[in-house]
């Protein structure tokens, strides 16, 4: 039959297509540079990342608006789910609207920051389209309803930011990154694949919706061997995913890799990336996995990964010196959090359609919040960092950001905020988000999780605090600022960012209600029916 | 067992002025020296401080009579505000005058004032005389709180506010070290003695749930009550034992026996009317006191009763022994002073408690009398202590010599003098009361008899040294000796008449007297018929009589005669008895056997072993150990990440497979 | 004696020795190319996969899928060429086990 | 304004703060007077809170005020405040405090003075807080709040080994702390609960307590958090570095507020929401309080620094109010509360004094000093009288407490209460040993070194703040009447509802321990 093409079907392809024709302008304004460079004199060649740039942040703003108005509406209007469009294979409800809104913030975030970190540095015309696209892919994992167009997103993403890791093209560092994170990402894709290609053999399709009704059947009628095939098929496939949200053992890359990346495009891995990959994650989750949740293994992968996570996470990052590794280590016990988060959704009984979700709804909400909280407190710490690279061109340690509170007291003072938030201090946002998920961890039983979850904030910490003992209680290196004035740019985006740290951690009111609505009601889509 | 006289409270507004005036006393002298310092004019202060005490006598004296024209039994009381009311503990601050602390209250505010008159001729060079005179008001204010208080809680207020003024006063020149670490050790030692005195308390309060002395005794008066004291056990001893034990216990503190007298010979540190006021004749007493206003507990235990005498009779023949061979002249007051003390427990102890607090009462006389003496000897003698630096001041300074020549006397117990009068009714109820087994009573009274002689001797001794011998001043010391001016040598006078005559306040029925005193006191002991004399015939009393008084004379002659000619057999005999002249000099190193046995080993446990080994090295260890055993982990997790892209590989191999391990061994 | 009957489990099993291998390969070799060429090997693999099973569901799926795993694969090599080139050109090696600048 | 009294109170440090961060920062006398002035309006307020307050009610008071904050998980997060007589003295307790620390470092701090005010205005804001939330979350971010600045205060301003010291105290701290946070979640979504309200849980868990071992469970969880802001001994060792290394105000504010917010915590949440808990861990805690007596008291006698020797001494007392506390009658725990007060007092004050000998002397070991009495008669005197406050002179404040914790725990029903009574009153004798030696050290003998000739005497700065504190020392030693109604009725029914709650469990759960009948064991005792 022919899916009902009614209008917000298309809402869930809209942030895409735009952002595609936005690629495509930057492309325009990167050839036209290019001619009017040999036309004119090489001198253009200088501004025309800056256009470029400030192009791309102009029209993400945009996006943001459009995406807004044009998709809330019918979001909240209407109850019933949708089937999607193209064939059901994209859905566009408040799950994808909520995830687009967050790739958009941090590639805006990212781009501003871009401006102000290349302005000092040599770069090529093709690094925003490359943000760009990389946008494309994380939007369309978020709405990706079957496998294919995940994977499609997924590699959209992942390649643009391989070249966007190696952005420093006479940096080693960020050679060396690029091409760790290359190797490692195609293996993993590899690993992926090989799990998508088994599920789609044994449930015979790619769509989650049947691939769920596929697995119960397997559950509850398989033999033996295609239980295990199944088995192996479903582990890969969220090994994958493992690998793009850095959870341990699955997390060698990133360090390395944040440590030589530019650092706004850290900032952008570690925010767009992790969310996208956890936008994936919870969508299969709840749809393709659904009849699963009933299954102790899964949630028993879970508690390990996400206990070795927050741990190991935590642990070595008390052992670094370089600010930008140490906050990748942060990034993966934070992803630790999370996924004690979504072992809290794993625990909270089959979605049945029609049965009572509201442990799901809120765990699933506690989720979005922390990716959340954590896209803003991470954005901010490297929007810091950047401002920092300004007037010292080399990585930053705990001895350079030393007397800092008396060389720049704004930037300390915002560094300090940020990092409270991540320690989870009341009443910055951190706190609440961790709330939360110890709330649903509770509320579904898990108190171990939560118990060693809580810990491990307690060992954060310390590695935390150590950046406010630098800044403010020890004696500063006399560094002559170079650049004393930092662009509006980095400014204005440290301070939004503390801004909603501070807002939204005192009144979660904000945004929550907002985030339960993506689960309980309007058009997120629950396969089974009792 | 309560006899017939009914108690019947009455209320007196005046009673509050008796201790407020010395505290109006203390706030005036006491700001007046913080703000003004010396400027502060030395008339008013001394005017101040002594009319404050004066007019406190005044009040005494007035409530004394007042008790007079009362019915028999009845007491004055008022209440002035709730202190300490919680739940069912109530503590009101309120105030009791009966016969038992009028007697007191003259004591405290007579002979307190007499030493404040004293004191503005003695201190007469001190600069800081105005902060002497702020302690010395506060003194007699919290001595008065502790006299007059209605409930037990208050009392222990004053108890430990006295114990406070000590501190101060005997730490007064603070600039020497030695003295300010005399007052402090008198607080520690008295702190001891108030641990015991506060379980008393807990004690009382949780089986009588009772803290007003009245109520206590209206309470006690019950027999059921009395039984339920008696007969249930608390630690293996009967309730009412252990109460009585655990408030001796801080008596044996604040009244320097044994084994918590050690304070009080050093606490001669302190200005010497301080000492006669505080260490002779006020707060040492308190602890007799405390008995005497808790006879009605004690009368139901003659264990502890019997636990107090004896701790009393010893402390006055050890002190004695110690007394004989001091060479300081306060040192051997001091001596006397806690074998007096202990004389008074003695008679507590046996059930003699008028004697007790009528030799209290006498024994503030001629002890303040000797002390007041030996201060304007030291005065005249410009700061001289040691004894074998006098002698021969009889001819320069004769006020002093007479006066303390009738203190002498007294305290020898020679008839008629007032100490022969109080020690010999001890002696004589410690023979004849029917309390204790008659063995235990022979031999509280023999060794009563032995300290009265060594009592004799070494005070004797004390005022051949001084006085009688030819002199043995530095030159320049003799050369302005000087006689003490009248604010010094009138209360000197007015003791001395006082302790001729004190006997008369309870000239023994033996005698043809009538023992007021006694009667006076009567109705404070309740249940003392049973406890009552033998009966014996007044021959063997007048025949006691005069064997102790003759055991004095002969002592004190043959002393005369040993200091006047022979002082060469005076050595003779310290050769002869070595060992026991030596322990007896160094007061048979008690303190020395406390600092090794007690005060060091405490000190090194909680340096060496509590400090340093169990807070920094376990505790703090165990901290830092967690801090440094996580770091640890840091370092070998941070060499995990090789920086070789094909080991992160593998790992994520090894992850693939356990997670597929976890899916499949857990089935 | 019958002659065998080639199923989907001998695709299955070739695909998975495939993989293997080419794991294998990806975790030995140390010349960046060599590894890059190993793990285009068990894309093929993935591809074997799909197209057993697309062809024994009898279903076009599977198909399609293969043909985007080829794209991206392209795409893959494409981007990860350029980088080793970026590489070679700053450190004149491209041997993985000199890759550590950064590490703990 | 009657129902705002409260907020208002609670947030007009907050307001300061604001108000000092818009001041220029190199203007420090301006910033020192704005804070000033906030405080001491605060206290005003508190003094109309003091009129106002009815010591006749148990229920909370003040509490008209409820905003509803945000939701989570179906629980309604409410910004809801009150007092009971509980936290109206330590509440009254703060307000005093704040204008005395502001005093205490008007010439002590002289650089970062504008972040020094600002966290200085936070902080109370968040003491306050913490005493007056009726919320959990609310109680819970205050308690977090108050972290911050503290750690700040002894970081920044702090003595040679501050960066230590001020970690040490933030992670401990937090370690406790989260460990409560689990339990508290756990505790609101319990089924019959379901809110965040503490009067509502409280009384819902002494009618229907916990399982048991939950409530020993989560009893635990409590205690650990408290326990270490007491600080009960094995917790305590963040307590004399932080003490050393922290600014006079810091270790003010610590002693006199942050350490009592552990036992607040214990009297207000851990014993009624698990009272059954209560009775079976009460041997372990009062073992604990009396090594804390003892072992605090023996340790400070042997201390050279004098700031570290007041610091043991805080372990020692705070071992009097847990002693109290879990005594469980009225005059015990009415005793810890006051006691709660008067170390808060008497101890801020000797760290203020301690503060006032550091600023001129730039040591605060005893050794540099000795014979201060005679150069600094008027400051021997505020010493001698805290001194003695602190040593529990009776007719002083400290006399009041120790002995009403130390009668309500011997007369006690729970089972060695004697014993315990017994022990911790020797803590009284080595209280006076450690205290006495220290002041004789320090004030008498001689004059030795050489800098301490000359040394000034208080100044008119120094002589205010330290009167307002002497004031309540001798008020509360001559009459605390005025402090003890105001608790009495909350105290007896929080000891109700402790005990009622305990019936419960056993009735309701019959864990079958020998327990039952505590309570009224022995009550034939006084016959």
């Amino acid at each position: 039959m022919i899916p009902s093409l009614a209008a917000y079907d298309f809402l869930s392809i809209l942030t895409p297509t735009l952002l595609a024709f936005v690629a495509l302008g930057a492309m325009v304004l990167d050839a036209l540079g290019s001619v009017a460079a040999k036309l004119l004199d090489a001198s253009v060649l200088k501004y025309r990342s800056r256009v470029i740039g400030v192009f791309t942040m102009v029209s993400l703003l945009v996006i943001l608006v459009v995406a807004w108005i044009v998709g809330l509406p019918p979001w909240l209007g209407s109850s019933v789910p949708s089937s999607g469009a193209f064939f059901g294979q994209v859905l566009p409800d408040g799950y994808t609207l909520f995830f687009n809104t967050l790739f958009l913030i941090a590639a805006l975030a990212a781009t501003i920051l871009s401006l102000s970190y290349w302005d000092v540095r040599q770069e090529r015309g093709e690094y925003y389209i490359l943000l760009i696209l990389s946008v494309i892919g994380m939007s369309l994992m978020a709405s990706a309803h079957d496998l294919l167009v995940f994977f499609v997103g997924l590699e959209t993403m992942s390649i643009s930011i391989y070249v966007l890791v190696g952005s420093e093209r006479r940096n080693v560092r960020s050679n060396e990154a690029a091409i760790k994170y290359l190797l490692l990402g195609a293996f993993a894709s590899a690993v992926l694949l090989y799990g998508m290609a088994l599920l789609y053999g044994m449930t015979g399709s790619i769509g989650y919706k049947d691939m769920a009704l596929g697995i119960g059947n397997i559950l509850l009628t398989g033999d033996a061997t295609s239980k295990l095939v199944l088995m192996v098929g479903i582990s890969l496939l969220l090994v994958g995913l493992f690998f793009k949200v850095a959870a341990v053992p699955f997390h060698m890359w990133t360090p390395d890799v944040y440590e030589g990346a530019p650092t706004p495009i850290t900032g952008f891995m570690a925010t767009g990336v992790k969310a996208a990959a956890f936008a994936a994650l919870v969508r299969i989750f709840i749809t393709a996995f659904a009849p699963l949740w009933s299954q102790e293994t899964l949630l028993a992968v879970l508690f390990i990964l996400a206990v070795l996570t927050m741990t190991l996470g935590n642990v070595t990052a008390i052992a670094q010196r370089n600010v930008k590794r140490m906050l990748a280590y942060s990034s993966i016990a934070h992803a630790g959090y999370l996924l004690v988060g979504l072992a809290a959704l794993a625990a909270s009984g089959v979605p049945l359609a029609g049965t009572e979700m509201s442990a799901i709804f809120s765990s699933g909400s506690s989720i979005l919040f922390y990716l959340l909280a954590y896209t803003f407190m991470t954005l901010g710490a490297f929007g810091v960092l950047v401002a920092l690279e300004r007037e010292k061109q080399a990585p930053q340690t705990l001895d350079t950001l030393s007397g800092l509170s008396v060389r720049r007291p704004g930037l300390a003072a915002l560094m300090a905020i940020f990092m409270f938030s991540l320690t989870g201090v009341p009443p910055f946002i951190g706190f609440a988000a961790k709330f939360y998920i110890i709330q649903s961890a509770v509320a579904t039983e898990l108190y171990v999780l939560a118990v060693i979850m809580v810990v491990n904030s307690a060992i954060s910490a310390y590695y935390y605090l150590r950046i406010l003992v630098v800044m403010y209680m020890q004696p500063g290196e006399r560094l002559t600022i170079t650049d004393p004035t930092l662009p509006l740019g980095t400014y204005v985006v440290n301070v939004v960012m503390a801004a909603a740290v501070l807002i939204i951690g005192v009144f979660p009111e904000t945004v929550m209600p907002l985030l339960g609505e993506v689960f309980d009601k309007g058009m997120f889509y629950f396969p089974l029916t009792k | 067992m309560e006899q017939a006289v009914h108690i019947a409270a009455v209320t007196r507004d005046y009673l509050v002025w008796i201790p407020l005036l010395p505290l109006l006393g203390f706030l005036f002298n006491g700001i007046g020296w913080i703000l003004l310092r010396e400027k502060l004019p030395r008339t008013v202060v001394n005017w101040i401080a002594c009319l404050t005490v004066a007019g406190g006598f005044l009040f005494s004296v007035r409530g004394f009579f007042d008790l007079m024209s009362l019915p028999v039994g009845s007491y004055l009381h008022q209440e002035i505000f709730d202190w300490v009311v919680v739940g069912d503990i109530s503590a009101p601050f309120g105030l009791v005058l009966d016969r038992l602390s009028a007697v007191m209250c003259l004591v405290v505010t007579g002979v307190g004032g007499l030493i404040h008159l004293y004191s503005t001729g003695y201190m007469g060079h001190d600069h800081a005389f105005a902060r002497y005179f702020a302690y010395l008001n506060l003194f007699t204010f919290a001595m008065l709180i502790l006299v007059m208080a209605a409930n037990i809680l208050l009392m222990f207020v004053g108890w430990e506010g006295v114990g406070l003024c000590s501190y101060l006063l005997i730490g007064f020149w603070y600039e020497d070290e030695q003295k300010a670490i005399a007052g402090q050790k008198a607080f520690i030692v008295n702190r001891i003695g108030d641990f015991g005195f506060l379980i008393g308390i807990f004690t009382l309060f949780l089986f009588t749930g009772q803290l007003d002395f009245y109520g206590m005794r209206a309470w006690m008066a019950d027999p059921l009550n009395a039984e339920f004291l008696t007969k249930g056990t608390l630690l293996g001893v009967s309730i009412a034992t252990f109460i009585g034990i655990a408030l001796f216990v801080g008596a044996t503190g604040k009244s320097a026996q044994i084994p918590l007298y050690v304070w009080l010979p050093d606490a001669m540190a302190g200005p010497t009317p301080v000492s006669a006021l505080i260490h002779a004749a006020t707060m040492v007493t308190a602890g007799v006191y405390m008995i005497g206003r808790m006879s009605f507990l004690y009368v139901l235990t003659p264990e502890a009763l019997a636990i107090v005498a004896g701790i009393g009779i010893a402390t006055a023949i050890f002190s004695a022994t110690i007394g004989l061979t001091q060479n300081d002249i306060k040192k051997v007051l001091a001596y006397s002073t806690v074998s007096q003390l202990g004389y008074m427990f003695a008679a507590m102890g046996v059930g003699a408690f008028a004697a007790g607090i009528f030799h209290l009462t006498t024994h503030a006389f001629f002890k303040a009398l000797l002390f007041l003496g030996a201060g304007s000897v030291i005065h005249g003698l410009s700061g001289e202590q040691d004894m074998r630096k006098m002698g021969g001041l009889s001819s320069k300074m004769p006020i002093t010599f007479m006066t303390m020549l009738a203190a002498w006397l007294a305290i020898a117990g020679i008839f008629p003098f007032a100490g022969f009068v109080s020690k010999d009714e001890i002696l004589w109820k410690a023979f004849s009361n029917s309390v204790h087994a008659t063995t235990f009573n022979t031999a509280v009274y023999v060794v009563g008899l032995v300290a009265a002689g060594l009592t004799a001797i070494y005070m004797t001794r004390l005022m051949m040294m001084t006085f009688m011998t030819k002199s043995r001043m530095e030159h320049d010391v003799e050369h302005h000796v000087h006689e003490s001016p009248w604010t010094m040598a009138l209360p000197l006078v007015l003791l001395a008449v006082l302790s001729v005559l004190g006997g008369l306040l309870n000239w023994p029925k033996a005698l043809g007297g009538s023992a007021l005193f006694e009667h006076w006191l009567e109705p404070m002991w309740p249940g003392l018929h049973e406890a009552g004399a033998h009966a014996f015939s007044h021959a063997l009393e007048y025949g006691l009589m005069a064997l102790s008084v003759g055991i004095a004379a002969t002592a004190i002659v043959v002393v005369f005669f040993l200091y006047r000619s022979h002082t060469d057999k005076i050595k003779a005999l310290a050769e002869n008895m070595h060992l026991f002249y030596e322990a007896s000099l160094n007061k048979y190193w008690v303190d020395e056997i406390y600092k090794a046995l007690i005060i060091e080993p405490l000190k090194r446990l909680s340096d060496k072993v509590l400090f340093r080994f169990v807070d920094v090295g376990i505790v703090d260890g165990a901290v830092n150990g967690v801090g440094s055993v996580t770091k640890l982990w840091a370092e070998l997790w941070k060499r995990m990440q090789s920086g070789q892209v094909q080991t992160y590989a593998l790992y994520m191999v090894f992850g693939v497979l356990l997670v597929l391990c976890v899916h499949f061994g857990l089935r | 004696m019958s002659p065998i009957v080639i199923g989907l489990d001998h695709f299955l099993s070739l695909s998975a020795v495939l993989f293997g291998i080419g794991m294998i390969g990806a975790l030995v070799r140390r010349n960046a190319i060599t590894v890059f060429m190993s793990i285009e090997l068990m894309l093929n693999a993935v591809n074997l996969a799909f197209a057993a099973f697309a062809y024994y569901r009898w279903d076009t799926t599977g198909q399609v899928f293969v043909f985007l795993v080829m794209v991206v694969a392209a795409c893959e090599v494409a981007a990860g060429l350029a980088i080793i080139l970026a590489l070679f050109r700053n450190k004149e090696t491209v041997n993985l086990d000199e890759l550590n600048v950064m590490r703990w | 304004m009657e129902n705002w009294l409260l907020t208002i109170i609670l947030f007009i440090p907050l307001a300061g703060a604001l108000f000092v961060l818009l001041s220029p920062s190199e203007s420090h006398g301006l910033i020192r007077r704005i804070s000033l002035w906030t405080m001491v309006a605060d206290l005003v307020l508190g003094i109309v809170l003091f009129f106002q307050f009815d010591p006749t009610l148990y229920e909370m008071q003040f509490t008209e005020l409820k905003v509803r904050w945000f939701d989570i998980g179906g629980l309604t997060v409410n910004y809801s405040v009150g007092i009971d007589g509980i936290s109206f003295l330590l509440v009254e307790l703060t307000l005093l405090i704040g204008p005395v620390v502001i005093l205490s470092s008007w010439s002590a701090i002289q650089e970062r003075v504008k972040e020094y005010h600002i966290l200085l205005l936070i902080l109370q804001t968040g003491m306050i807080g913490a005493f007056v939330a009726l919320d959990f979350f609310l109680f819970y971010v205050f308690w977090e709040l108050m972290l911050i600045p503290m750690y700040f205060l002894i970081g920044v301003w702090g003595g040679a080994r501050k960066i230590y010291a001020a970690i040490k105290f933030f992670l401990f701290t937090m370690a406790g702390s989260v460990l409560m946070l689990v339990a508290i979640v756990y505790v609101v979504i319990q089924p019959e609960l379901r809110t965040f309200d503490i009067v509502a849980i409280t009384n819902s868990l002494t009618d229907h307590p916990l399982r048991p071992d939950l409530q020993i469970l989560l009893f635990a969880a409590f205690a650990v958090a408290f326990a270490i802001k007491v600080p009960m001994f094995p917790f305590h060792t963040w307590l004399p570095d932080a003490h050393v290394e922290a600014p006079t105000a810091g270790s003010v504010i610590l002693a006199g507020v942050l350490l009592k917010m552990g036992t607040y915590g214990f009297i207000r949440f851990a014993m009624p929401l698990f009272p059954y808990a209560v009775f079976e861990s009460m041997m372990v805690v009062m073992v604990l309080a009396l090594i804390g007596i003892i072992y605090g008291a023996l340790v400070s006698m042997m201390q050279d620094d004098v700031k570290k020797l007041v610091a043991y001494s805080s372990v020692s007392h705070l071992g009097f109010v847990m002693l109290g506390l879990f005594a469980l009658t009225s005059a015990g725990v009415q005793g810890a509360l006051i006691q709660m007060v008067n170390h808060g007092l008497s101890t801020g004050a000797l760290f203020l004094l301690v503060g006032v000998l550091y600023e001129r002397r730039h040591t605060r070991l005893i050794a540099e000093f000795g014979g201060l009495s005679k150069v600094m008669p008027l400051y021997a005197v505020f010493f001698m009288i805290v001194m003695l406050s602190s040593v529990g002179l009776p007719g002083l404040n400290g006399f009041v407490g120790e002995f009403l914790i130390l009668i309500g725990t011997y007369t006690s029903v729970i089972p060695y209460a004697k014993y315990y009574a017994v022990i911790a009153a020797t803590g009284v004798i080595f209280a006076a040993c450690y205290m006495l030696w220290m002041f004789q050290r320090v004030m008498f003998g001689p004059i030795k070194n050489e800098k301490n000739k000359n040394l000034p005497d208080l100044n008119t700065r120094e002589i205010v703040y330290l009167t307002m504190i002497l004031v309540f020392i001798v008020w509360i030693g001559v009459y605390p009447k005025t402090f003890l109604d105001r608790s009495q009725v909350t105290i007896d029914h929080t000891i109700s509802l402790i005990e009622k709650g305990h019936q419960q469990t056993l009735a309701q759960w019959n864990p079958g321990t020998a327990q039952e009948g505590i309570l009224f064991a022995l009550k034939g005792q006084r016959q």
